[in-house]
């Protein structure tokens, strides 16, 4: 139980401490060892939270009540399937980019201030996968809103400024739509804390039936912007370019799968039976063929690196959100991977464009020509991360996909049941179409390139390593897809 | 009694309708001023002779009085209009 | 007579008294007298509401040697208890916070002056509080006009002069509509005393005798103390009020002296009409709609502004709009939020008061955001302490603000027509309400290469950092540990049917 | 067949502004809430000055009722709507009036047992010939007791507003009587014969308050109007020799401190069930009915010199 | 329309005055037409109020030769609140007053919205 609330609040306070206490390095020697010891102090952070995490993972079985907010409004926590996924999504990613930014973040002003929020945010995180009733998770959501906006708009520049509000004000509001959605459960429910397969009283459904459809719609919509759904997409491609990389690694492999948690609890506490066949579920799952494929059209007519990648997360969110809206087991196990295999291939790709962005100042595709030649190492991850997003065989992002298609296939749904993998097909190939042409132009760059003016460009140890992980764990997530069933399966009997 | 009654009633209106149409401040107060009298006389006629004492002492007395200390303090402050030298009622 | 009993009594006539002896005291003498009656009257209502609970009923206490129609009374439940605290806390929090402002913006020799007033206020306070008598509240309802009209214009600027004009005129019309409201009611029933009243209305109802003067009564009295808090169509003295008095001045009013008419309307409600005598007059209907257009019109109004006194004194009156909805809802629940929502936002508003405070001064003196900008790094513990209230005002969980919020849904969707309109207005009064807090907050914390003002550091300001400190622990109790405060709201309801 | 739009004419399409926000491009806050980039800090007095100057002409323009037709006419639409208000607010009230119960009967609702007690037991229980003045000192004495409290806050008001300091004091002394003649013969002539009458009569009003008509209140309203007929006849400088702020001060305090005490004493015994040791004497002599003489003592000293504290002021701003 | 208007007419007049002293406070640019107004306005209530107490045929409640029977006085309640209630309207006049005072020594106006202009001119 300990374990739990340290891997929360250890996390939080070390950010608190070096937000308070953390002063803007210095130029000179002085500078230089004080941030020294500030990147040691991150890094020291980074990796206690990290293994309490893991710690908690392994050792945690039973759920704690922390104390009431209301007479029936416990703040609960406790470890179960699904949360145990995002958690180690989390546990890994965060560190990552996390070591990936020391080097990243050289250049830019208060640094102190970017890992502050960098560690409560990885805190908040914790809660929230570990959260145990909606409220819990109501709170924490709020929280990783707050607490992430300063990391978009760290630059202070007008840009980041209007993009971190817009940030800010998309997830608010999807938050606050949430909460309504909130206090009708509250009202039909017996309790909060997240089951299996629904919570809602049996008199309530018969009674409210109606009413309660529409509370549904409403929740997964709030929530659904905060995964980037097709009405409130809006704000992704406004916060990544903006955001240094690193920070918009975290958000899109992981900060961004706070929405997709959220919905999995919102169904749960609502019951696949109760939602099935109504028209929420196939509103829903328009919606999420929407995204897919506007998603995949605009990143493949975007010329700006990281708003091409903003609007493909926007598109492959929408796969998970479409593997559950279908609501079958296999696409369940689908959506779960994808959640795995997307989380490791975005933060391997964003972590890639940063790289690339560090070392050349290059933002725009057509830039980048010949880039593969320059830097080999980060576009080789590059690529293969492309590859693994695109669903070849032998990464993650097949495996994920397949599931997909097969449990939509089975779902036996009337239209969506065919039209959907056909959608994810014709996406899967846009998301070819506005990949790989970065690498093939980065590798072979044509005739007229002019090879004098070339340097090894390849980043230093801290950048490479991270990205190398990442990719590493894409591919082995697909070549042994059953080292992560495990997981998903628990999850999914568990969720 | 009753005839008398609605009689000082009927002057309570017209006192109240005329300040409000007064052009003049100092009309006006004047106006207000005997609109209390009428009150007071009032009051004796529906037997409370504390309040006819006090409404006497303050509405027509002190009331007044600070109103027209009001007036003269802000024709002193612009010092152009000579006629406020109507400070002095009392009693 | 437990002694215990005697302690309502003590409290408002201590408080009245210190007001006397301060007049001819020097001002350091008047501040501390004005401490420790504060103190001690909290600690006294403490007492109280520890034994209230314990014993579980509330009493009544004569003013002078007559018992019930022909004397004057007092009576104190729980809830009267737990209000008269938190008004103590509240009040001496916010004398702390503000007491370094205040010799520069008032004149030294009129410094005693001003903890008469705040005694006086105190007094007023606690005895509408206490009362259980119709004309004693209408008295002082005055007192406590014309000393937060002096709480106003102690710093004498055109503005706050003209601010306390408006406020007297709209205050004055506020008590003229309640005398007159009680006059009519005095007539219909022959009582001034609220159990007596209450009884006559039972009858008077109960018998179809009388009907449209009681309905005018009752639309009378409440108009009158919706015009006397600032409720949205009435709230245009409000901005100035709260904006340019003193720091002090501006986190009472808005914290207590309006929450001392609507509890007062809660009071009439309760005891002297009776609740569902009220919730069958239309009554409810007009206070919800008025509150409902105060949550927006009182949000917008703040968003444009570009002050940042003005902004939160626009936000008092979104607020106050909170307050009246519950009260339209015409359900228990609907009455707990609101009694809730007192304390939150008395709470709240105060700490966002006092901390705007810390952050102007180092801004040199200047309100506009332009020069806030970064100003929470020159003041940490300002900086932290606005963003703490401006969390509880979005209604971010663990703040006190989310927890009023929740008893407000809860209460609306258990209130079958009126549902969907107050979840909706909810819903976007608290977007708005994002909208323009977090806009500051991000603004404070936005750095400034390079500043013209000086920051200050925690050796300098230490009593100011305390009390914000205590304040911001003040929210996250009544944010954490809502439920004993809820339960003890709905059994000070229960006692006072 | 498709015709190339330019991308002006294309940017007003609704395909366009369609696509803008698909992207997320399309910002909503621009323009809508203030945050403007950060900007160095720089000291610009002519760009102030020119801004004050602009502002000014903003403010002329749009507050220049006698130009602005459209304020005039929401002028004139609130005022009429402002007397339609009130129309309204008097038939209303005209018409609960005509529901109330019928005015100088026995039988309405106000004439009950309280009203009876009072009059019955009124003489024996708090021994006063003049039952309001016993009702309002004894049986509703906390009433009164914030009634004189709110004489005192709104005298506290007064001198945060209109006192001043010694040097603007004497100044304002000048300028304020510079429209009258100084030691006016015939005023002063009969404000001799007349001050100490009405003084008199004032301290009668007092001291007869628990027998006839009358009381603190009125009783020392009448003093201050003595006091103050005095001081305008004879001027600031013979009334402080006997009166100055110190002893306003002072007699405040002591007359409302005694009253605290007094009723407070009174209070406690009361809901205490003590006895009361004050003697309730026989009515209708001077030295009757327990606290109320004294009560009515403070009270007039205490409205007395509120009243010529508040003449004072409104004058000079001190005396 | 009931049926007391008539008998009522007292506080029907008292009504009126109300509404007069309403509409003056409400209305009237002019600051010292407010407060009369506002004292007219106070005046209308407490006669209201006497009207209560007043009953035909009976006398002012001081107790003449001993005789203490409620059918030889009118109800002394109403006295008692107006007495009270006249003081409070007394003090608050005074207040209003030195505000206006202040107000016209700062702004050389009576006018409200005139001072509002001038506020906004300033610009602070």
């Amino acid at each position: 139980m300990y374990l739990i609330l340290l891997s929360i609040l250890f996390p939080a306070a070390a950010g608190l401490f070096l937000l308070i206490r953390g002063r803007t390095p210095l130029s000179g020697e002085k500078g230089n060892t004080d941030r020294k010891t500030l990147l040691a102090l991150t890094g020291c952070f980074l990796v206690i939270t990290a293994s309490l995490v893991f710690a908690s993972l392994l050792t945690v079985k039973e759920g704690f009540t922390l104390f009431f907010l209301t007479k029936t409004l416990p703040i609960y926590f406790r470890i179960d399937g699904v949360g145990r996924l995002f958690s180690l999504l989390a546990v890994i990613v965060l560190p990552c980019a996390g070591f990936f930014s020391f080097a990243y973040m050289k250049h830019e002003e208060r640094e102190s201030r970017y890992y502050g929020f960098y560690l409560l945010v990885f805190g908040v995180l914790n809660g929230l996968c570990f959260a145990g009733n909606l409220i819990t998770f109501y709170l924490f959501f709020e929280l990783l809103t707050l607490s992430s906006m300063p990391l978009v708009l760290h630059s202070g520049s007008k840009e980041a400024v209007m993009a971190g509000l817009k940030y800010l004000f998309y997830s608010l509001c999807g938050a606050y739509a949430a909460l309504f959605g909130i206090y009708f459960l509250y009202q039909n429910c017996d309790s909060l804390t997240f089951t299996t397969d629904g919570a809602l009283r049996a008199s309530a459904i018969t009674q409210q039936g109606g009413f309660l459809l529409l509370t549904a719609f409403v929740m997964l919509l709030g929530f659904g912007v905060k995964a980037g759904m097709f009405p409130m997409h809006a704000w992704l491609p406004a916060a990544h370019p903006v955001a240094p990389a690193p920070a918009s690694a975290v958000l899109s492999a992981v900060i961004v799968k706070a929405g997709v948690l959220a919905i999995i609890r919102v169904l749960a506490m609502f019951g696949k039976d109760f939602l099935r066949g109504t028209w929420v579920q196939s509103g829903w799952i328009i919606l999420t063929l929407v995204t897919v494929f506007m998603g995949s059209l605009l990143a493949y007519r975007e010329p700006v690196l990281k708003k091409r990648l903003a609007y493909s997360t926007v598109s492959q969110i929408s796969y998970i959100l479409f593997g559950l809206a279908v609501m079958d087991e296999t696409s369940f196990t689908g959506a779960l991977f994808h959640v795995l295999a997307h989380g490791f291939v975005k933060a391997a790709l964003f972590l890639c464009a940063g790289a690339i962005i560090y070392k050349t100042g290059k933002t725009r595709v057509e830039e980048m020509r010949g880039i593969g030649k320059e830097m080999p190492l980060t576009m080789w991850c590059f690529t293969i991360a492309s590859l693994g997003l695109i669903g070849i065989p032998p990464t993650g992002g097949f495996v994920s996909k397949w599931y997909l298609a097969l449990g939509s296939l089975e779902s036996g749904l009337p239209v969506f049941g065919v039209l959907g993998p056909v959608i994810l097909l014709l996406s899967a190939l846009l998301t070819a179409g506005y990949l790989l042409p970065l690498t093939i132009h980065g590798f072979f760059p044509g005739a007229d390139y002019d090879y004098g003016s070339l340097q090894k460009k390849e980043p230093c140890k801290l950048m490479t390593v991270p990205v190398f992980i990442l990719t590493f764990l894409s591919v082995l997530i697909g070549l042994f897809p059953n080292l992560v069933d495990g997981i998903i399966v628990m999850a999914a009997a568990r969720r | 009694m009753t005839a008398f009654q609605i009689i000082l009633m009927g002057l309570l209106i017209i006192c109240a309708v005329s300040v409000s149409f007064s052009k003049n401040l100092l009309n006006a107060i004047l106006i207000y001023m005997s609109f209390s009298l009428v009150m007071s006389m009032l009051w004796i006629c529906l037997e409370s002779p504390d309040l006819a004492i006090t409404e006497a002492a303050v509405g027509a007395g002190i009331t007044s009085v600070l109103f027209f200390v009001t007036l003269k303090k802000i024709h002193a402050i612009d010092a152009s209009d000579p006629e406020a030298k109507e400070e002095k009622e009392n009693e | 007579m437990n002694f215990i009993c005697n302690i309502p009594f003590f409290s408002i006539l201590l408080s009245l008294f210190s007001g006397t002896v301060c007049s001819v005291l020097s001002a350091k003498a008047a501040k501390i007298v004005n401490r420790v009656v504060i103190l001690a009257v909290g600690l006294m209502s403490a007492i109280l509401l520890l034994y209230l609970l314990s014993t579980g009923e509330s009493f009544i206490y004569w003013m002078g040697h007559f018992p019930a129609p022909w004397g004057n009374e007092i009576r104190a439940g729980v809830l009267e208890a737990g209000m008269a605290l938190f008004f103590c806390i509240i009040m001496y929090l916010s004398m702390a916070g503000g007491a370094h402002k205040l010799p520069g913006e008032v004149v030294e020799s009129k410094h005693n002056l001003y903890y008469i007033l705040v005694n006086l206020l105190l007094s007023s306070l606690l005895a509408l509080v206490y009362t259980n008598d119709m004309f004693t509240a209408y008295v002082f309802v005055e007192i406590n006009t014309i000393s937060a009209c002096g709480l106003i214009m102690i710093r004498q600027v055109g503005r706050t002069i003209e601010a306390a004009v408006r406020y007297m005129i709209m205050s004055l019309l506020g008590s003229g509509l309640l005398l007159f409201g009680l006059c009519i009611m005095y007539d219909l029933t022959g009582h001034l005393l609220m159990s007596n009243i209450k009884e006559s209305v039972g009858l008077i109802v109960a018998n179809g005798e009388y009907q449209i003067p009681l309905i005018v009564s009752v639309a009378l009295m409440c108009t009158g103390l919706c015009i006397k808090s600032a409720l949205f169509p009435f709230h245009a003295w409000l901005p100035d009020a709260y904006g340019y008095s003193t720091v002090s001045s501006a986190a009472i009013l808005s914290s207590l002296v309006s929450k001392g008419y609507i509890f007062l309307l809660i009071k009439i409600i309760y005891r002297v009409i009776g609740f569902s005598v009220f919730n069958s007059t239309r009554m409810i209907d007009v206070l919800f709609v008025f509150g409902l257009m105060g949550m927006i019109f009182g949000s917008l109004s703040a968003i444009k502004e570009n002050d940042v006194r003005r902004m939160i004194a626009f936000s008092s009156v979104a607020q106050i709009g909170y307050i009246y909805m519950g009260f339209g809802m015409g359900t228990q629940a609907g009455m707990v939020a609101s009694i809730f929502h007192i304390l939150s936002h008395a709470a709240t508003k105060s700490l966002l008061f006092i901390a705007a405070i810390g952050l102007t001064d180092v801004s040199g003196g200047s309100r506009r955001f332009a020069d806030l900008t970064g100003s929470a790094y020159r003041n940490k513990w300002a900086g932290v302490a606005f963003t703490a209230g401006s969390l509880s005002m979005v209604g971010v969980p663990l703040f006190s603000g989310f927890i009023s919020k929740l008893l407000f849904a809860q209460a609306a969707v258990q209130v079958e027509g009126k549902m969907l309109a107050s979840l909706i207005v909810l819903g976007i009064s608290t977007v708005l309400n994002a909208v323009y807090f977090m806009k500051t907050v991000i603004r404070i914390y936005t750095a400034t290469t390079e500043t013209p003002y000086e920051g200050i550091t925690f050796r300098h300001m230490k009593a100011y950092a305390v009390t914000l400190v205590f304040f911001i622990l003040l929210n996250v109790i009544l944010g954490v540990s809502s439920q004993p405060v809820v339960d003890m709201i709905g059994q000070g309801l229960a006692m006072f049917a | 067949m498709s015709r190339k739009k330019t991308a002006e004419e294309y940017e007003k399409t609704f395909a366009f502004r369609f696509f803008r926000w698909l992207s997320g491009e399309k910002d909503p806050y621009i323009g809508n809430v203030e945050m403007q980039p950060q900007k160095k800090y720089e000291p610009d007095h002519e760009a102030a000055l020119r801004r004050e100057k602009e502002h000014d002409a903003i403010m002329d323009k749009v507050y220049d009722t006698g130009h602005n037709r459209w304020l005039h006419l929401f002028h004139r639409l609130y005022q009429t709507t402002s007397v339609l208000f009130c129309l309204f607010l008097i038939a209303l009230l005209l018409v609960t009036v005509s529901y109330l119960p019928a005015n100088g009967t026995v039988t309405r609702p106000v004439n009950n047992e309280v009203s009876a007690r009072y009059i019955e037991k009124g003489l024996e229980e708090t021994g006063a010939v003049n039952i309001v003045a016993g009702m309002i000192l004894d049986y509703r004495a906390f009433d009164t007791l914030g009634e004189s409290h709110v004489l005192f806050v709104a005298t506290i008001t007064v001198l945060i507003l209109l006192r001043l300091n010694k040097t603007e004091k004497d100044e304002a002394e000048v300028s304020d009587r510079r429209f009258e003649p100084k030691n006016d013969a015939i005023l002063q002539v009969v404000a001799t014969f007349l001050v100490p009458v009405i003084i008199i009569f004032g301290i009668y009003i007092i001291l007869n308050g628990h027998l006839g008509p009358g009381g603190g209140f009125s009783g020392g309203a009448v003093i201050g109007a003595g006091l103050v007929l005095y001081l305008n006849a004879f001027g600031f400088k013979k009334t402080e020799r006997f009166f100055t702020e110190k002893t306003y001060k002072w007699v405040c305090f002591f007359s409302l401190s005694f009253y605290c005490l007094a009723k407070s004493y009174s209070f406690y015994t009361g809901a205490n069930h003590l006895h009361s040791v004050i003697p309730k004497g026989t009515p209708g002599a001077i030295l009757s009915s327990g606290l109320i003489l004294p009560l009515n003592i403070a009270v007039g000293l205490v409205v007395a010199c509120t009243i010529y504290a508040f003449y004072a002021m409104f004058r000079k701003g001190g005396f | 329309m009931g049926p007391n208007l008539f008998a009522n007419y007292g506080e029907a007049v008292s009504a009126i005055l109300f509404c007069i002293g309403f509409t003056n406070l409400l209305l009237q640019t002019n600051l010292i037409k407010k407060i009369i107004g506002l004292n007219i306005m106070d005046s209308a209530i407490y006669l209201f109020l006497a009207e209560k107490g007043y009953i035909t045929g009976r006398v002012a409640p001081i107790v003449a030769d001993g005789v203490t029977s409620t059918e030889s006085y009118i109800n002394p309640i109403p006295s008692g609140l107006v007495l009270t209630g006249i003081v409070v309207s007394v003090s608050v006049t005074a207040l209003m007053l030195s505000l206006t005072i202040r107000l016209y020594t700062r702004y050389h106006t009576l006018d409200l919205d005139e001072i509002s202009t001038q506020l906004k001119r300033e610009g602070k």
